[in-house]
């Protein structure tokens, strides 16, 4: 039986790792991408608490669930804001989006 | 009419400045005959409650039962210790004041009527007269401090606003504020003289602190200290060295005034008070030390600069602060009795002397000595009146000048150093010295100014009377000194009999020999004076040339109105202006809008975090969370 | 829009690559692995896990490291299935089949056509951001702390559960029924979201239709 | 019907009914718009549908008031949950009546918009009414979807699609910082009933300390993230700039009310045994939300940036109650921080209505803007004039007694040194405000000449400046309900 | 004095609250009605404030009278039993300063009458802030009191920059900014006494004979002190008072430096002294030393400035400093002192500003040096305003002096050498009154003023009134002391 600790650090890694995607990426796209894994993470970690530490396994890979659609849904949404931006300034790169400041 | 209702005395000329004061404008005359009935009034109520006083007194009773009644809470939030009761007071020293004030105020409403006539505000000025007499007589009647220091604070009130009478000068509205500003100053040491007394006796009735004081409740540095502080509020009225330097400037103000004010009454308040507190004085050495030579040296610098002014009403004033100086002489060697007599007949003769040389300005508008000379064909009475008064002032025998300065002498040689004695002989010699320059270069020799001489006219019988009645009195004042006369007027005795009730020292003929010495310094004062002055005009400058420096010196005051300039202006509008740049700069600038934009300027820092870049933001946002976790997992 | 999609050229350069990256880093972790297991070290289970887990971090560190959007993309694309690999050792294989759906059919295919419809066609490598260095630094504190708490905690007893597949379904909608129901308005909103954005602004359509009639 | 573990369901959908009628509504809204041209119905049609399924929603949610209970273990219809409801449902229809010309205007494809306003309204009911972690998740997620969404709709304004993207973006990370928390707790407690963890954490948690605060780390974030809390609040300004004024104003009202709801039932109810555990960090996050928001805001030019620091420096405010949920006080202090919420509300309605009738006229936005304006509309000077003030917690108005009863409450807490920041900071922020209201009265206009807002603006502002004074002068209704919905919370 | 005359102080709040409502709705245009409203409302505050001063009359024990409750909220979150009410009662002291701030309002209101745009919003402000400080005054509740407080500051923004004049932003906003900063010590005094009592009330009555930790009153006391000594304009909080002053119209600076000012001296004795008098004793000193500091730094400074208003409002830090010397000695007749320093300096200065005002209205110049021998052009004003400067500088027969004599006895009582530095203050004062008033208004008369006319009739009323007052005041304070003192002494043995 695997400890539950492997997943719990394959999953914080990941989660930093997405994090560190996010900081340093400059294209929305790839931005999103990065997100995507932070929530991949969270994914791993509610399944792997649902099948050690529930009692009724069930709760956790909902939540799972759910967190993957809502993942899913996010995406389509921010592409359509990304590709509308795209349109209005000809450009996917955030630094460039900074008209609103101070 | 007894001592019990002595609080009328006030009360009329109060009402009556009330009245004037609104509603001259209505009235006939301004409503001055209205003041002056008032004031007659008050002297014939004078009268009675002298008679009063003496028959009691002559009963054998010291110190009449029915002085003191008179007297209501004017301030008492309810702590036994601190109350405040508006009370009058009636004793010797009060019984010489009160015909001294009233009388000379009487005679000086009179006269003003004419010399005042057709001046603006002649209603204004009446009542203010009549508001300094009911000050001035509160003042005496006085049983309690604060009361004390209430009618102190409005004859001076009362002065401010006559010395400013002729506002349109920018010099008497100068002299004024100086008036009120230096006596002010000495008001404040009154007044924490009076505190202090009040700290250490919880009352502020005079006769109880009197009291607790003699019989020794108080520690004696504390009360020297006190009496000090005291004593400050009677240099500042009276215009004894060091806050002597505006009464010369207070001579701004129309002549009568200078009469009544500013030699008769209010600057004799001084002299009143500490006369009030002989007893207490009298535990306290030191203090009456100093109350001596600060008198001493004042009367010598007044009369040094009396000899060289040429403003015929200076000399006079200066003349006035010396012998005021004389009086202090004599409280500070604890002669109440002289220090009284010589106020009471003081104040006829300066009364007179300053009516006269009202008279003489009236008659010529000019009251340099430069301008005049010669008058005495021009103004026969007043010339004649002011030559009383003048030797009165120099102390020639049967003028009353010549008893009471005698007096003073006398006192002085019996208890003070001899070295001060010489210096006071010597003033005295000063004073007939200066008396003499005035009269030679005021009525005699050769007119200096024909066009003001030619126009020089003797002035009518509103002010030749006053002129009479005063020379009489200043010729027989002195007499009181004699119980006889006293004793013929129906008195119990003379003024010392009056006066020295706690001393033993009565006192029914004078000393002739000491007083021929007196008489003959006097005269020899006037002789110098005569050879030096009398003749032709020309003299009267020659002083310039024959001691520039010491005249310099003397015509410029001993410099000492420079002095308190240069540290006005330096000293005290410089701490001022420090004072305000701090204020300004270091509190307003730095601290408080110092402050704000020092908000301001972290918000105008802070605002940069605000990139617009969305890595940025997330990287705010992993910043706090990592703080956060570190926090939480250390902690 | 295919023709703006540069179909295959651009397509095999980027599988070629990511493929020969994908080697170069699996071969020399699958032959410990394999050592370890035939060694008896490890179990089967942890096997796959350790297979997995080098799949998922490889492809991460692909996804944020790659200069080359298209190919970030392709490695997410590993990363997720080595993702729906754990979750086939977690034991809840229809989670795995829901993420491989999910992500490999969808969410990636979306990114891609966005990269494409965003130029990454002609110019795909963009590069980082000014604050790598702090990314990193921070990024990396944030994984070392994460780690060490999930080292640091007692864990409970593993109690394996499985949940039948035939159930899910059915307790889905019972015990869960609310949140089906708000995800479906989730969904709707994030529908009407890209909807309105990705559509041009509704004046020129309606300019358009007007001219049209 | 029960579940596996036995616990019974029961499934009154009447205690749905509000958010039933509010999805029917958006998608009536949804169709009605689709087919305009079909059924050839003006734009009024729109908001007017809209405000019938409002009403309906606050005529069910009202008949709803006295009955309690849960639906299946995840929705709790309680007090609380009736208070946010009708909160909601108000705000929402304010925001339809005051700015419909706005909409109209100046918001892109309004149909969409309204079907957005009113399903975020079910996702911010349901932060509220969650008694199930995954539920609250997913209503957080409708919230800031819809929100997202509608940032983007500003029609002719470039700074919408970026203000969008920024939100949505940071919105993502924000969400999996929040899921990885919950993730935590889920690990920790071993359930998603608000229940059973606080069953769990009662229980004590010594050997997964580190677990738990991460995850309490983590849940605060990314609840601060929401709520545009220092330092999770840098997206906030932005999307306020960028959104159409009437979703700025839904911003800074209903997400940060549903924002703090959601905070009351975690850390009121499942978090509470942890107090000492978030206490601080939240201490932390609520002094520097105070201190940054009222310091920027000095320095801004644009009313909406403006208003946005002084929404930010007021979440700083609510920090403070949260902060002081001590299980001894925590009624009062949630009941506190409710009168404020509700005072806070209506203020900002007022302060936004005032500025978007502003817009509608002038066009402008800028502070500067506003100059002269108590000669062209005196009356509307005096309202702005009137919610500033009260933003800034000056009496008679609704902000002097909210702050006062949130401070007293945070006092008794001892938390008094928190007070002492927070009063120093609304001192400061009275600063900014006059400076708003001083180009108001002190300057002469630029466009001289009188206007008059529309019927409807100043029916919202009369009503609204009329709620605020009320509450101003006798707060003690309100409070009273605040009170029994904070105790709601604790019964469980 | 009555329950019922509790509603005399109601009234006295509710007054001029009415007739703002009144004027919102009257149309501005109707000068006519608004006067007429104003006149009305103004005379009714000062009939009611004389009827409240008159019919107090001290009782043993019971320092409140004529209380009166309404419970505004109780039993709902941390409150308790009567946890706010509308309360409001009377002692000697606050009677005292309602007849005072009854008195200033009918001037206030006849010269504002001149006030020429916007008049029915000026005065629906001054009535604002008219009704705060009839509430400071009367209100025993700490929640309304102060609710009160801050509505007497509310309206003084707007009444600054609109109708003000010389830079009126600045001055308002510092003033503004000032005034509130200040209020945020008393805000957290009031919690921190709320919490620390813990009876779950903020009745007054109840807080005040409610026991509190010595410690706690010594940390709260200052908090006090500074928030309220900064509306009193204590050193070194002073500095919104001469800019504020100076650029504030004419009726208002009546109202705050005659009255608004006294509301911050009064907080510290209500507040500070009563609440906590351990706290009280144990920073006495320290009042003392700020109050002689603020008396001396302000008049020195005043010998600087040449800006009337500005010289007021310097001699207004002055006068405002012999109060706190009063409240500092820690003794009854100092407390007495200082309340009736508030009265007089509050008459007084409201005279000064009335008077500058009528001037600058005509001249718009302040400038003491641009005048000269004005007294021929404007006797009247000139009278008056050296009748107000005689008072200022404390000469006895006029109410400064009642007051100040109270003041330097109690600090010679407690601290000789600070009686010795007060009383030298008050020669101060004269300094630099007199300087003024000899350069502008005696000498040749300047001709650049020929076209100046006396001040008007309202103003020339106005001016009566407060000159009445002060002279009654000065010559026959019983009726205050009766009132002030055994309230204070009640206060003391508490």
């Amino acid at each position: 039986m695997i400890p539950i600790e492997n997943f719990l650090v394959l999953s914080a890694l990941l989660f930093a790792i997405g994090f560190y995607g996010v900081l340093a990426r400059r294209s929305a796209i790839l931005i999103l991408m990065s997100v995507e894994l932070m929530l991949a993470a969270v994914a791993i970690n509610f399944i792997a608490f649902a099948t050690y530490l529930d009692a009724d396994a069930f709760s956790g890979l909902v939540f799972a669930l759910f967190v993957i659609t809502v993942a899913a849904a996010e995406v389509g949404l921010a592409l359509g804001i990304v590709l509308r931006l795209y349109r209005e300034r000809r450009t996917a790169n955030v630094d460039e989006a900074n008209r609103l400041k101070w | 009419m007894g001592m019990e209702q002595a609080w009328v005395l006030p009360a009329i000329p109060a009402a009556l400045f009330v009245l004037i004061a609104l509603f001259n404008g209505l009235m006939p005359r301004r409503g001055d005959f209205l003041a002056i009935l008032g004031m007659a009034t008050v002297v014939g109520l004078v009268g009675l409650i002298l008679l009063d006083f003496t028959g009691a007194f002559s009963a054998g009773e010291f110190m009449p039962d029915d002085s003191n009644v008179f007297a209501f809470d004017w301030i008492n939030i309810g702590q036994d210790f601190f109350i405040i009761e508006f009370s009058t007071y009636v004793d010797a020293i009060t019984m010489v004041m009160l015909p001294v004030v009233t009388i000379v105020a009487l005679m000086v409403m009179v006269y003003s009527t004419e010399y005042m006539r057709g001046e603006p505000r002649y209603g204004w000025y009446f009542a203010v007269l009549s508001l300094f007499v009911a000050a001035m007589l509160t003042l005496v009647l006085s049983g309690n401090l604060i009361q004390l220091y209430l009618a102190w604070e409005g004859v001076g009130l009362a002065s401010y606003l006559l010395i400013g009478f002729y506002w349109e000068r920018q010099s008497a509205a100068e002299a004024a504020k100086k008036a009120f500003i230096t006596t002010r100053i000495g008001d404040v040491g009154l007044l924490i003289g009076i505190i202090l007394l009040w700290r250490a006796t919880g009352t502020f009735d005079i006769q109880s602190i009197i009291a607790a004081a003699t019989s020794g409740q108080i520690d004696g540095t504390y009360l020297t200290v006190a009496m000090l502080f005291l004593f400050g509020g009677a240099v500042g009225k009276s215009a004894q060295f060091p806050l002597h330097v505006w009464l010369p400037d207070a001579m701004e103000g129309p002549t009568p005034v200078s009469a009544l004010i500013h030699a008769a009454t209010m600057v004799v308040a001084g002299v009143y008070l500490v006369a009030r507190f002989s007893p207490v004085y009298a535990e306290v050495l030191v203090a009456r030390d100093v109350i001596l030579y600060v008198g001493l040296f004042t009367a010598f610098m007044a009369a040094t600069q009396g000899l060289v002014s040429n403003d015929v009403k200076r000399v006079l004033a200066y003349s006035t602060v010396s012998q005021l100086g004389f009086m202090f002489v004599a409280l500070g060697v604890g002669a109440v009795g002289a220090a009284m007599f010589h106020l009471f007949t003081h104040a006829f003769f300066k009364a007179l002397l300053f009516l006269g040389s009202g008279s003489v300005i009236h008659a010529t508008h000019n009251q340099e000595v430069e301008g005049l000379g010669g008058l005495r064909k021009k103004m026969p009475i007043t010339t004649a009146t002011f030559i009383v008064g003048s030797l009165a002032l120099a102390g020639i025998p049967i003028f009353a000048g010549f008893f009471s300065k005698d007096e003073i002498l006398h006192a002085l040689i019996s208890d003070g150093p001899a070295w001060a004695y010489v210096m006071l002989a010597g003033t005295a010699i000063l004073t007939a010295i200066y008396t003499t320059r005035l009269v030679l270069l005021t009525f005699f020799g050769e007119p200096k100014d024909h066009h003001a001489y030619d126009h020089a006219h003797e002035s009518g019988p509103a002010m030749a009377g006053p002129l009479v009645i005063l020379a009489v009195l200043a010729t027989i004042a002195g007499f009181f000194v004699f119980d006889q006369v006293g004793e013929a007027l129906g008195l119990a005795g003379g003024i010392g009999a009056l006066v020295y009730l706690d001393h033993p020292h009565h006192f029914t003929s004078i000393d002739w020999a000491f007083a021929g010495g007196a008489t003959a310094s006097a005269l020899a004062g006037i002789i110098i004076g005569w050879a030096y002055w009398h003749g032709d005009a020309r003299r009267a400058v020659a002083a310039r040339t024959w001691a520039p420096d010491l005249h310099a010196f003397l015509v410029n005051r001993w410099y000492m109105d420079h002095m308190y300039q240069a540290i006005i202006d330096r000293v005290i509008l410089g701490l001022a202006g420090v004072v305000a740049w701090f204020d300004k700069r270091v509190v307003n600038e730095t601290g408080v809008d110092g402050g704000a934009q020092t908000v301001g300027y972290f918000g105008y820092r802070l605002k940069f975090l605000q990139t617009g870049k969305i890595p940025n933001y997330a990287l705010g946002m992993a910043v706090g969370i990592v703080a956060l976790t570190l926090v939480a997992i250390s902690g | 829009m295919f023709d703006r999609l540069p179909l295959p050229s651009q397509f095999d350069r980027t599988i070629v690559a990511g493929g020969t990256v994908a080697v170069l880093v699996a071969a020399p972790v699958l032959v410990v692995l394999l050592a370890l297991l035939f060694a008896d070290e490890i179990s089967a289970p942890e096997f796959v896990f350790f297979v997995a887990a080098a799949v998922i971090m490889a492809g991460a560190l692909g996804a944020v490291l790659m200069p080359n959007v298209v190919h970030a993309a392709l490695s997410l694309v590993a990363t997720l299935l080595g993702v729906a690999g754990i979750y086939l050792l977690l034991l809840s294989e229809f989670i795995a089949l829901v993420q491989v759906l999910v992500y490999g059919g969808g969410v990636v295919i979306l990114l891609l056509f966005a990269l494409m419809l965003t130029n990454a066609a002609d110019d795909p490598v963009v590069s980082d951001g000014t604050q790598k260095p702090f990314a990193l630094i921070v990024a990396a504190i944030m994984g070392s702390l994460f780690v060490a708490v999930m080292l640091d905690a007692q864990w409970g007893n593993p109690s394996a559960t499985v949940v039948p597949f035939s159930e899910f379904g059915a307790r889905i909608f019972r015990d869960f029924s609310v949140p089906v129901i708000v995800v479906a308005i989730l969904l709707d909103i994030a529908l009407t979201g890209a909807f309105v954005n990705a559509r041009r602004a509704e004046e020129t359509t309606d300019q358009v239709e007007e001219a049209a009639a | 019907m029960t579940d596996v573990l036995g616990n019974t369901l029961n499934l009154q959908y009447e205690l749905l009914l509000p958010e039933i009628i509010l999805a029917i509504t958006a998608v009536l809204v949804l169709t009605a718009d689709a087919f305009k041209r079909e059924l050839n119905i003006g734009y009024r049609t729109l908001p007017l549908l809209s405000l019938l399924g409002l009403a309906g929603a606050g005529v069910a949610s009202i008949a709803l008031l006295d009955t309690q209970g849960d639906f299946a273990r995840l929705i709790q219809v309680d007090d609380f949950t009736a208070f946010f409801r009708l909160l909601f449902i108000g705000t929402a229809a304010v925001l339809i009546i005051g700015s419909h010309e706005y909409i109209e205007r100046h918001v892109n494809h309004v149909g969409e918009f309204f079907a957005l306003l009113l399903l975020s309204t079910i996702g911010a009911i349901y932060m509220a009414a969650a008694r199930d972690l995954l539920t609250a998740y997913l209503a957080v997620e409708v919230l800031s979807f819809s929100l997202y969404v509608a940032v983007s709709l500003a029609k002719d304004d470039a700074r919408s699609g970026e203000a969008s993207l920024k939100y949505v973006l940071l919105g993502g990370v924000a969400s999996a910082m929040l899921l990885y928390g919950l993730s935590m707790l889920y690990g920790v407690a071993g359930s998603t009933q608000y229940a059973d963890i606080s069953e769990a954490l009662a229980a004590g948690t010594s050997d997964v300390t580190l677990p738990l605060l991460l995850g309490l780390v983590l849940i605060v974030s990314g609840l601060g993230f929401k709520a545009a809390a220092v330092p999770f609040h840098n997206y906030a300004p932005d999307a306020y700039e960028g959104a159409p004024l009437p979703v700025t104003m839904y911003l800074s009202a209903t997400s940060k009310a549903a924002t703090f709801a959601l905070f009351l039932r975690w850390f009121a109810g499942p978090l509470l045994p942890a107090v000492d555990d978030w206490a601080w960090m939240l201490a932390a996050i609520a002094v520097a939300t105070m201190v940054l928001g009222n310091l920027v805001a000095l320095q801004q030019h644009n009313i909406k940036r403006l208003l946005a620091y002084s929404s930010i420096s007021q979440v700083g405010y609510m920090l403070m109650a949260v902060t002081a949920l001590a299980p001894a006080t925590g009624v009062d202090t949630s009941g506190a921080l409710l009168v404020h919420l509700g005072g806070y509300l209506v203020t900002n309605l007022v302060v936004f209505t005032g500025v978007i009738h502003f817009y509608n006229q002038t066009g402008k936005e800028e502070i500067t803007d506003l100059r002269g304006l108590s000669q062209t509309n005196p009356y509307l000077a005096l309202t702005l004039t009137a919610g500033l003030f009260s933003l800034a917690g000056m009496p008679l108005l609704a902000g002097f007694f909210t702050k006062f009863i949130l401070f007293q409450a945070v006092a008794s807490a001892d938390y008094l040194w928190l007070v002492v920041v927070g009063v120093i900071a609304s001192t400061v922020s009275l600063y900014y405000y006059l400076q708003v209201i001083k180009q108001m009265y002190l300057y002469e206009p630029l466009v001289p000449g009188r206007w008059r807002m529309s019927a409807t603006g100043y029916l919202v502002t009369g009503v609204l400046f009329a709620t605020m004074v009320v509450i101003g002068i006798w707060g003690a209704p309100l409070y009273e309900v605040a009170d029994a919905a904070a105790s709601a919370l604790f019964v469980a | 004095m009555t329950e019922t005359d509790g509603y005399v102080l109601l009234a006295l709040m509710l007054v001029p609250l009415g007739t703002a409502l009144l004027l919102m709705v009257v149309p501005s245009r109707e000068r006519s009605t608004i006067i007429g409203l104003t006149a009305i409302s103004s005379l009714a505050m000062f009939v009611l404030s004389l009827y409240a001063f008159a019919t107090y009359s001290f009782q043993d024990g019971t320092q409140f009278q004529g209380v009166l409750a309404f419970t505004w909220m109780e039993n709902v979150g941390l409150l308790g039993e009567n946890g706010i009410q509308l309360k409001v009662g009377l002692d000697g002291i606050s009677a005292s300063l309602v007849l005072l701030t009854g008195i200033v309002i009918v001037p206030g209101t006849w010269v504002s009458w001149k006030v020429r745009e916007r008049t029915k919003d000026f005065f629906i402000l001054l009535y604002i802030l008219t009704a705060g400080v009839f509430g400071v005054f009367v209100l025993i509740d700490l929640f309304f009191w102060f609710l009160a407080y801050e509505v007497a500051l509310l309206p003084m923004y707007h009444l600054i920059v609109v109708w003000g004049s010389t830079r009126k932003e600045y001055g308002g906003m510092k003033l503004m900014m000032m005034l509130m900063a200040g209020s945020i010590f008393i805000f957290t005094a009031i919690f921190a006494l709320y919490a620390h009592v813990g009876l779950g009330t903020f009745d007054m009555e109840v807080l005040l004979a409610a026991e509190k930790d010595e410690n706690f009153q010594k940390v709260f006391f200052p908090l006090v002190a500074i928030g309220c000594g900064v509306l009193g304009a204590m050193f070194p909080f002073h500095s919104w008072s001469p800019d504020g002053h100076a650029s504030a119209p004419t009726a208002v600076s009546m109202l705050h430096a005659g009255v608004l000012m006294k509301v911050g001296a009064f907080g510290v004795l209500r507040l500070g002294f009563q609440m906590m008098p351990e706290g009280g004793q144990f920073w006495g000193p320290a009042l003392v030393v700020l109050g002689i500091t603020a008396a001396l730094y302000g008049a020195i400074s005043a010998m600087r400035q040449t800006d009337m208003k500005l010289l007021m409002g310097f001699s207004s830090v002055s006068h405002m400093g012999y109060v706190f010397v009063g409240l500092g000695v820690f003794n009854s007749i100092g407390w007495t002192g200082a309340v009736l320093q508030m009265t007089a300096h509050g008459l007084m200065t409201a005279l000064f500003f009335l008077l500058i005002g009528g001037m600058y209205d005509q001249s718009h110049n302040r400038e003491i040096p641009a005048f000269s021998g004005m007294a021929k052009q404007m006797p009247i004003w000139t009278i008056f305003f050296v009748f107000a400067a005689l008072a200022s500088l404390g000469l006895p027969g006029l109410s400064g002096f009642v007051a100040e004599v109270h003041i330097f006895i109690g600090a010679f009582r407690a601290y000789p050498i600070i009686g010795g530095l007060a009383v030298l203050t008050a020669a101060i004062t004269a300094t630099y009154l007199l300087r003024g008033i000899s350069q502008a208004f005696f000498g040749e008369m300047n001709p650049r003023w020929n076209a100046l006319k006396e001040i008007t009739v309202m103003e020339r009323a106005g001016a009566t009134v407060l000159a009445g007052a002060i002279l009654m005041l000065g010559l026959w304070p019983a009726p205050w002391i009766d009132r002030i003192g055994p309230s204070i002494i009640e206060i003391a043995n508490l």
